[in-house]
């Protein structure tokens, strides 16, 4: 028996408008599942197209972007075709979103509590003293004092803001948790802190995670899935243990290595392994593979065709892909 | 302000149905500064006192002076004893007969406290006693002949006694408002605004001379001229007491309205420095205004007719002496003088004559001096602007050179009066109806003494013939001694009087008939019991 | 031949005065203090890398803007190749002015973004330092040293960068700019404040691998600041960290990774992520937010959030103690 | 700061301005070269030389200028003496109160219309950026903003009274002084007309143009999107979290906008010669009526400077992060 | 220093290309521009010497003429040319709005900076200072000033009086944008790269702050000279200005003091107003542009309707 995803986004591309008619294509043919109650990472360097790619989802893109193709299911349903008015309903009701910096994503006039309780009472899922029963309990939840309910957003510290962000988060209990790069403005304990308090949420309440972040010591810590995204398209897409131990992108592994990482050998005489060159600007994107620019295993075809997504063989159900020519090449010798 | 209580608003409402029939509603753009006889300064005060008070004499629509509470008077033989027999049937509005004991005790009151009568003692300075010889006799016997006692009768009010016995200080007798005079006129005071300036009068049904043909006059303020125009012109307001020349042909196109335009003796001058230069402290003007050529050639670059065409739209008339052919009918203005004519070909030889040599500047200079002056005027009406620009003007055909500069009326006083600083200065006159005053301007005393003189002239000559007319009750002796003075001063140019303004007023034609016009003002007394509606 | 430490700091003490209301301010009241720093001690040898971590708000940016003067400590010495640094503008004898100690000792900021005047050119920028300090006697010897600190900074060929904007530069590029500028005057000390944690891990790698080949190649010393204890083991030789204001484990870098003795320094080195699935370990989270350096704690400042915690941490202020291998903690319990 | 601070600096604030205030009022004045007499009467009058001694010492001219003046001055502005007005001769602090009823009005009136509107049209301009109904506005707004005030009163002076007939001067006609109010209102509303027009034209824009920038900043803030992503409608958004938050900066700016409020109303009343402080500051420029120039300012500085503490209370109450640190 | 030249050159074209988008910065330029034209070139654009009287075949003064051929917008109450007044009256308002402007940036870019940077005693009391000013009626305040200055005797056209009294009391708004401005900037790290290097105040603020701020005084400027010019028309309206100098705001004292509206002489009352709109527009344009051009904040919107945010059902539908 297979698992249905939860969320299943296909082929999706977005455009946005730029300034003089240039069109910068931000997202092309991005694929993935989210499985129920699992964790998925996004991951790759500023400005690769995570928000973006959250963004085309939830429907809140800004005026000058535009979804060119695909399809985004979630639960079967092809959200890009609903209605604005149908869209509303499934908006925090199914999934909901944490975004990054949650200074600023709190409402500086309305006291916390009303914020969280004004999720639960727009989608009328329990009359006003009930609501205001769950935002204690939320907040509780994310290990919050009901009591706190009354502050406003100023008077939360930058943690105690992002457990606030998370507790609005559950109001509607979502299936699907959205969150971009939660913890990137925080220190090291309290990101521990956040992340620690995602997994326990999603252990309890059985909720399916999509975990933006660029750093992949995160995602290697939270998820099970990963998708490595270079240029606005997926590089790499797999079980994280995959990903991580036998990367096949020539970017997923020049990444991996210029991860500074205490657990490999301390050693200050060698260098760092680095990435030549910076990412591709959306207007002027590369012919072929947008990677191979930087790559240091270019060839010839990789500056022509770009690669499409290919499967890996992998031992029992987990999945892998890369968009890579040299994986062609590999096939080819394989078989 | 206490006067608007709640109560008569109250019984008014019912009262409101049987509205006086015909109002005449009169707009100006002046108000009443109070209702005290002791205490007005403002015209406007004096028009409504006139309405709504009697004076032994008063001046008739011709500029003489004729009795109103007064049948007849004579004077003695060596001019100090005045005697006045009183026309019968006059009542105070409260209804009781006004006596002769009265009014004696009001010239009284005014003559013997000088410091409360602030406005109106200098009328009554000379006086020596006051009395009744009868019920209807009154007799004034003053200290020296005094040559304009008419019209000073004609200010000396019949106020009711009751009203002004009460106060025992000067300051009590000057913050009294009198908001409900009691008089003999042929007006009643209704009410008067203190803020607005609304001022509301009903006709005096028992008046001795026959009740008003209209029930109710309202004076209505209005700070804005075009307001004023096109209230007339809707029909809110039905008489202006004054139009702006600058808006009168307009006005004389409008529907139903009918403009009058008579002459008057509002004049505007230039002045010329004219401060003696040994004066303390010195005077700071150009001191080749002491020059009777650059004077002349002044008087030669001066266009009287275009200011007259220009500034005024032909609504006054080219000026020349400082009485002017309205003042008293006709009867005190020089008719000898001849003006001296716009002419800068002839003032450029006057000053070629008088050795001032025209330099590469476009101004004449003769050794140290240089004739360029400072041409300053009041900032409170904008025709001296005016005037002052096209003076400029004319002055550099001339070789001369005027600076245009705007001064505050304060600083002008300030800097005309005392010290002299100044050359030239645009300014104006509204004289009383006798000569006295305008003459009194330009005598020596009034410079020194800190009084009215803004010109500093000084002869005295003049100032001889001053006093001597003040005593001529002779009134064609005192004509001659005026002219005299005229001469002087035309001569002199301490004032180059540029124009006469009309008097320039309108009314609702299809309203109203019966207005006197006359240069007392289609306003006066004599008009407004003349004048009726139309049905 | 014991050449005296290129820097060495004793007890150095920084507060700050907090602004006080205006009501406390006619009462008379004391005005609380910020004790940012609060009694650190430290030196670094020529060539060496002390790497400063903790969490944000320990005082690690205070420690380098009293270095180079830009507040003035409270108290303590700071001696630069043995001489005292004066304090602010009084001209001492015996002690190195501030002008002289700016030449000779440069500083790297966080954010390249920021630490590059938008509307210098680069030429401006870098030649700033010379400028100020009248150090090029003409102009072409301005340019020629622009240019070779350009060079080494990795920015080559220099003349394509002279006449550019910040703005028209990726982040790695500005942060070579930043790294230019410093290296201009060919100082002995620099002072790298996070100059790597808003750079994408591609850049990062490169930045840390300039740095570590000045280090090499001039035998410059560094003060490298971080939060981020994952890039230490590359590039530190020794590793000192912060809580509150003090140096809580001070030691050889490899030794105090390998061998924690301060339970602050055990819980930072479990919470770093690390970029494999497989090695997700138990993480020791402390409890609550960075304390505030204005209400100090009784005792040792570590106790309130210490998992190991004893009576008598709470009365007595646990000073550094030498546990061996020039390793020092201060711990009741480190051995 | 803690909003017991913050409320006690602005207050202490206000109290200083008032002071300077009183200062600048006190010190203007005493340099002048003024002759209360002269201004009064013009040249026109005849009165004796005692007569205007006695003037002069009624207005208390007579008195050295410095030190004791100063506190005596100012002790009797405390006890609400503002002296007496030379040319109408009545008290000043009762000419400024029969004066201050219809200057609250027109002013009261056109503001009211003004920030509705103004707020209105700003929130529609902002959340409808860049559409016919954003560039109408702005448009609207920056001509608004560049007209001369007493301009737009002559032109709606002539226009209104040509071809709609409606009066052009006072605040009503005066055979309706001293009538109840209920009968005389449609009166009132005719004088009233063209003035409240101008007035709120002129600050239509500008609140129009600060709302319109306020809620674009409120709009571009992650919160929106927030509230958006939680499946709110447009309209649940602008009102439940852009509303409040953009209105913070116009609380301010009505406050501070009262003090030009007062120079319109000082061009309209003059233009439309309405009956109100406005007007009566311009007479007595004129007629350089120091006293009651001196109490016309310090009324009109002080009401200003009240208004705005109260500004400052109301944006304590409206947004929180004013109370505590 | 060719370098610099080709660098303020590139500056220039590049400053230029963002403007040239910029539709209403244009005409807002081109209103400034004509203005300042108009009143440099007066002499050659007018038929009249301002104050010159228009006169019929009888040598009468041509009073309230509607526009013709003689006067091309009609004459005045005292027969002058209106479209000459109007030319040369850009000369007043220009110099009054320009120096009175110039007046207060300096003195607000001064005190700004210096508070700014420095802050500490100098903060505080410009923040009192402008604190209060701010709340003091300013029109009420001016008119008080203007009519007590005028009267002391100071022997200066009343419309240096009004430069210096605007020049003075509007230097605070500026006074409080360039010290918020200089207080950020002052905490960004380049400036204290710039100290930690070792350079000296005067450097930091020649170097660091004033090229930043400059475009933010230029636009604050062309700000203030709008709101001098129209201060100055309203003055001159309420009869302060200088009588015989044919500004705009006099020429519509005249208008207003001698029943222009009662004459029906619109070509007297409307010109001036246009005038005054004209260049205070241009400069209000002008400086909005500036200033939006300088801090471009305001990208996001989150409620910007997007009707066709998903192409695909569109082309579907098609
Ligand atoms: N409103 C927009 N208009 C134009 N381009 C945009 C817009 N929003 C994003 N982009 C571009 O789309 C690309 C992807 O942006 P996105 O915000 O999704 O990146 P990201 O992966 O979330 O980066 P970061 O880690 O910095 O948040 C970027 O190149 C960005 O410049
Ligand atoms: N000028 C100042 N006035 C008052 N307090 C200050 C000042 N500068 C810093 N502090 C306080 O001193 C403490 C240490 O600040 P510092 O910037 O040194 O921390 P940090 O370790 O560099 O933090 P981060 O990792 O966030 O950069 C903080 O609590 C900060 O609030
Ligand atoms: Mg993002
Ligand atoms: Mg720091």
């Amino acid at each position: 028996m297979t698992v249905q995803p939860l969320l299943s986004v296909r082929h999706l591309t977005t455009e946005f408008q730029l300034a003089g008619k240039q069109i910068a294509r931000a997202l092309e043919d991005v694929s993935f599942d989210v499985m129920p109650g699992k964790t998925i990472g996004l991951v790759g360097e500023s400005g690769c197209g995570k928000t973006t790619t959250l963004m085309s989802i939830m429907r809140l893109l800004p005026a000058s972007g535009r979804i060119t193709s695909g399809n985004v299911y979630f639960n079967g349903i092809d959200l890009l075709t609903l209605s604005e008015h149908e869209m509303r309903a499934h908006r925090w009701k199914e999934m909901s979103i944490i975004f990054q910096g949650a200074m600023n994503a709190l409402n500086p006039v309305m006291k916390i509590g009303d914020q969280i309780r004004e999720a639960i009472l727009l989608h009328n899922l329990m009359p006003r003293n009930a609501a205001e029963q769950r935002v204690g309990e939320l907040l509780e939840l994310v290990g919050i004092p009901r009591l706190r309910r009354d502050l406003y957003p100023h008077q939360y510290s930058g943690g105690m803001r992002q457990r606030a962000m998370i507790a609005m988060a559950l109001a509607c209990s979502p299936d699907l948790l959205f969150a971009d790069e939660p913890t990137t403005a925080l220190d090291v304990m309290i990101q521990a802190q956040v992340l620690e308090l995602l997994k326990e949420i999603q252990k309890k309440l059985g909720l399916a995670i999509v975990l933006v972040t660029h750093d992949l010591g995160v995602v290697a810590e939270m998820c099970d899935d990963v998708v490595v995204m270079y240029g606005g398209k997926v590089a790499e897409y797999g079980s994280a243990e995959l990903v991580y131990n036998q990367p096949q992108h020539p970017y997923t592994q020049r990444l991996l290595e210029a991860f500074p990482d205490l657990s490999r050998s301390i050693d200050s005489s060698t260098d760092l392994a680095t990435i030549p060159g910076t990412p591709p600007r959306l207007n002027a994107l590369p012919p072929g593979c947008r990677f191979s620019p930087r790559c240091h295993k270019s060839m010839e075809i990789c500056t022509q065709i770009a690669p499409d997504l290919i499967a890996q063989n992998t031992a029992g159900n987990a999945q892998h892909l890369a968009a890579c020519h040299l994986l062609n090449k590999l096939e080819i010798k394989n078989s | 302000g206490g006067n608007q209580p709640a109560a008569p608003a109250a019984t008014n409402a019912p009262a409101a149905t049987e509205l006086p029939s015909s109002i005449l509603r009169i707009g100006w753009s002046g108000k009443p500064d109070t209702l005290n006889p002791a205490y007005a300064f403002l015209s406007e005060s004096y028009t409504i006192f006139h309405l709504i008070y009697s004076t032994l004499t008063t001046q008739s629509t011709d500029g003489s002076y004729v009795g109103l509470l007064a049948q007849d008077w004579s004077v003695s033989a060596d001019g100090l004893t005045w005697t006045y027999h009183l026309k019968d049937g006059f009542i105070w509005n409260n209804g009781e007969p006004f006596t002769a004991d009265q009014l004696v005790w009001a010239i009284n009151a005014i003559m013997k406290d000088t410091e409360g009568w602030a406005t109106l003692s200098s009328y009554t300075a000379g006086f020596k006693e006051v009395t009744t010889t009868d019920a209807t006799t009154i007799v004034i016997v003053t200290e020296y002949p005094i040559a304009n006692m008419d019209y000073r009768t004609s200010f000396l009010y019949a106020f009711y006694p009751p009203d002004f016995e009460k106060f025992s200080t000067a300051e009590e007798l000057q913050n009294f408002g009198n908001d409900a005079p009691i008089g003999t006129g042929p007006f009643i005071l209704k009410n008067f605004d203190k803020d607005t300036g609304v001022v509301l009068l009903d006709a005096n049904k028992e008046y001795v001379d026959g009740a008003p043909k209209i029930d109710r006059l309202i004076f209505q303020t209005f700070d804005n001229t075009d307001a004023m125009v096109q209230a007339l012109k809707v029909g809110d307001i039905d008489m202006l007491t004054s139009v702006p020349a600058s808006a009168f042909e307009t006005v004389k196109g409008f529907e139903n309205v009918k403009t009058t335009a008579i002459h008057n003796s509002y004049f505007y001058e230039l002045i010329i420095n004219s401060v003696d230069p040994n004066n303390d402290p010195a005077p700071t003007g150009n001191p080749a205004l002491a020059d009777p050529a650059v004077r002349l050639a002044i008087a030669h670059s001066i266009n009287k007719q275009d200011i007259v065409d220009i500034v005024f739209q032909g609504l006054a008339a080219p000026g020349d002496s400082i009485i002017a052919p309205a003042m008293g009918g006709g009867f005190w203005h020089d008719p000898n003088i001849k003006d001296i004519p716009f002419d800068t070909a002839e003032a450029n030889r006057i000053l070629d004559k008088a050795g001032y040599v025209l330099g590469s500047d476009g101004v004449r200079t003769k050794g140290n001096l240089r004739l360029e002056f400072r041409l300053q005027f009041p900032s409170t009406l904008s025709v001296y602007a005016r005037i002052a620009d096209m003076m400029a003007d004319w002055f550099k055909q001339a070789g001369m050179k005027a600076n245009p500069e705007t001064m505050d009326e304060d600083s002008l006083i300030a800097s005309t009066t005392a010290v002299g600083d100044y050359d030239l200065v645009l300014w104006s006159w509204e004289p009383d109806p006798d000569p006295d005053f305008i003459l009194s301007v330009l005598t020596t005393v009034q410079f020194l003494e800190g009084g009215w003189s803004d010109s500093g002239y000084h002869n005295p000559a003049y100032d001889q013939l001053y006093l001597d007319q003040q005593q001529l009750v002779d009134k064609t002796a005192r004509q001659q001694a005026i002219w005299k003075m005229q001469e002087m001063i035309f001569n002199d140019i301490p004032y180059s009087v540029l124009v006469y303004e009309d008097l320039l007023q309108t009314y609702r034609s299809d309203r109203f008939t019966g207005f006197i016009e006359s240069p007392l003002g289609i306003e006066s007394t004599q008009s407004l019991l003349n004048v009726e509606p139309i049905k | 031949m014991s050449a005296k430490p290129v820097l060495e700091v004793r007890n150095l003490f920084k507060h700050f005065p907090m602004r006080q209301s205006m009501l406390d301010m006619l009462r008379r009241r004391q005005a609380e203090v910020v004790c940012a720093v609060d009694g650190v001690s430290f030196s670094l040898e020529k060539g060496e890398v002390l790497a400063l971590v903790g969490e944000s708000g320990c005082g690690k940016t205070t420690i380098v803007r009293t270095l180079i003067g830009l507040e003035e400590a409270t108290s303590g010495e700071i001696l630069f190749k043995g001489q005292e640094v004066e304090s602010q503008n009084q001209n001492e004898k015996n002690k190195i002015s501030l002008k002289q100690l700016r030449q000779r000792v440069q500083i790297v900021f966080q954010d390249p973004y920021e630490s590059l005047d938008p509307r210098a050119t680069i030429f401006d920028i870098v030649s700033e330092p010379l400028v100020v300090h009248g150090m090029a006697a003409n102009r072409d010897e301005l340019h020629a040293r622009v240019k070779m600190s350009l060079e080494e900074a990795g920015l080559r060929p220099a003349e394509d960068y002279l006449l550019r904007y910040p703005h028209e530069l990726s982040g790695g590029q500005r942060q070579r700019v930043v790294i230019a500028a410093a290296m201009v005057l060919e100082p002995e000390l620099l002072l790298a404040d996070e100059p790597v944690s808003m750079l994408d891990v591609s850049i990062r790698a490169e930045i840390l691998n300039l740095l570590n080949a000045l280090r090499r190649s001039r035998g410059i010393s560094i003060l490298f600041i971080t939060h981020d204890l994952g890039t230490v083991g590359h590039f530190a030789n020794h590793l000192a960290v912060m809580y509150l204001g003090r140096i809580v484990e001070i030691g050889p870098t490899a030794e105090v990774l390998k061998n924690p003795q301060h339970p602050y320094t055990r819980a930072l080195l479990s919470v770093v992520p690390v970029p494999n699935p497989k090695l997700r370990r138990k993480m020791i989270i402390l409890s609550g937010e960075t304390p505030n350096p204005i209400n100090l704690p009784n005792g040792c400042r570590f106790h309130p959030r210490c998992p190991l915690a004893m009576d008598e941490c709470k009365l007595n202020d646990q000073h550094l103690v030498d546990v061996g291998n020039k390793h020092q903690a201060a711990c009741l319990l480190a051995q | 700061m803690s909003r017991r601070d913050f409320l006690l600096r602005k207050f202490l604030l206000s109290l200083v301005t008032i002071f300077v205030v009183i200062v600048i009022n006190f010190m203007l004045f005493r340099v002048l070269p003024g002759d209360p007499v002269r201004s009064v009467i013009g040249r026109n009058v005849r009165i004796s030389a005692e007569t205007q001694q006695a003037l002069r010492e009624q207005f208390g001219l007579d008195k050295p200028i410095f030190p004791d003046q100063f506190i005596d001055t100012i002790g009797q502005w405390a006890q609400g003496n503002l002296g007496i007005s030379w040319s109408l001769r009545r008290p000043v602090s009762e000419v400024l109160m029969s004066k201050l009823g219809n200057t609250v009005l027109l002013i009261g009136l056109g503001q009211v219309l003004a920030i509705f509107l103004g707020v209105t049209l700003g929130l529609l301009a902002g959340w409808k950026r860049k559409t016919a109904i954003d560039v109408g506005a702005l448009t609207f707004s920056l001509v608004a903003w560049a007209i001369p005030t007493f301009w737009l009163g002559i032109i709606f002076l002539a226009a209104g009274s040509a071809w709609f007939g409606l009066p052009t001067a006072g605040i009503m006609s005066p055979e309706n002084t001293g009538k109840p109010l209920m009968t005389i209102l449609p009166d009132l509303a005719r004088h009233l007309f063209l003035p409240t027009l101008t007035l709120t034209i002129l600050y239509l824009g500008e609140y129009m143009l600060i709302m319109r920038s306020s809620i674009l900043e409120v709009l571009s803030e992650d919160y929106i999107l927030t509230a958006k992503a939680k499946g709110m409608s447009d309209w649940q958004v602008l009102w439940r979290h852009a509303l409040r938050n953009a209105m913070l900066p116009i609380v301010t700016l009505i406050a501070l906008n009262l003090g030009f409020t007062v120079s319109g109303a000082i061009y309209i009343e003059t233009v439309f010669s309405y009956d109100g402080l406005g007007k009566l500051f311009q007479t007595a420029l004129v007629k350089q009526d120091y006293p009651l120039l001196q109490g016309a300012f310090l009324l009109l500085a002080v009401s200003v400077i009240i208004a705005n503490m109260a500004a400052d209370i109301l944006y304590a109450v409206l947004d929180p992060r004013v109370k505590e640190s | 220093m060719n370098e610099n030249w080709a660098l303020f050159k590139r500056n220039l074209f590049e400053f230029w290309k963002a403007f040239r988008r910029n539709k209403l910065g244009l005409l807002g330029g081109f209103l400034v521009l004509t203005a300042i034209l108009a009143a440099t070139f007066a002499p050659l654009l007018t038929p009249y010497a301002p104050t010159e009287v228009i006169r019929d075949v009888n040598g009468r003064g041509l009073t309230f003429a509607p526009p013709s051929v003689h006067a091309p917008l009609g004459t005045d109450d005292a027969g002058r040319d209106i479209w000459s007044q109007l030319i040369y009256g850009a000369r007043v308002s220009l110099a009054v709005g320009f120096l009175a402007g110039f007046i207060a940036m300096f003195i607000g870019s001064l005190f700004g900076i210096l508070a700014g940077y420095f802050g500490g005693r100098i903060d505080n009391l410009l923040m009192r200072v402008t604190d209060v000013l701010l709340v003091i009626p300013d029109l009420p305040l001016m008119l008080v000033l203007v009519a007590t200055l005028r009267q002391m005797d100071l022997h200066v056209s009343p419309l240096v009086v009004l430069v210096f009294v605007i020049g003075l009391l509007y230097w605070t708004s500026t006074a409080r944008l360039i010290r918020s401005q200089v207080l950020t900037i002052k905490e960004r790290q380049y400036v204290a790269r710039s100290r930690a290097i070792g350079a000296g105040h005067v450097h930091i603020i020649r170097k660091h702050i004033l090229p930043q701020i400059m475009p933010l005084i230029v636009a604050n400027t062309v700000l203030i000279i709008s709101t001098a010019i129209l201060i100055e028309s309203g003055l001159a309206f309420l009869g302060l200005g200088d009588p015989t100098q044919p500004s705009w705001g006099a020429m519509l004292n005249f208008a207003f003091d001698r029943s222009a509206v009662t004459n029906g002489a619109w070509w007297f009352y409307l010109p001036p107003g246009f005038a005054i709109v004209w260049v205070t527009l241009g400069c209000v344009l002008l400086g909005n542009v500036l200033e939006d051009m300088l801090n471009p904040r305001l990208t996001a919107h989150h409620l910007e309707s997007n009707q066709n945010m998903i192409a695909i059902q569109k082309r579907e539908g098609e």
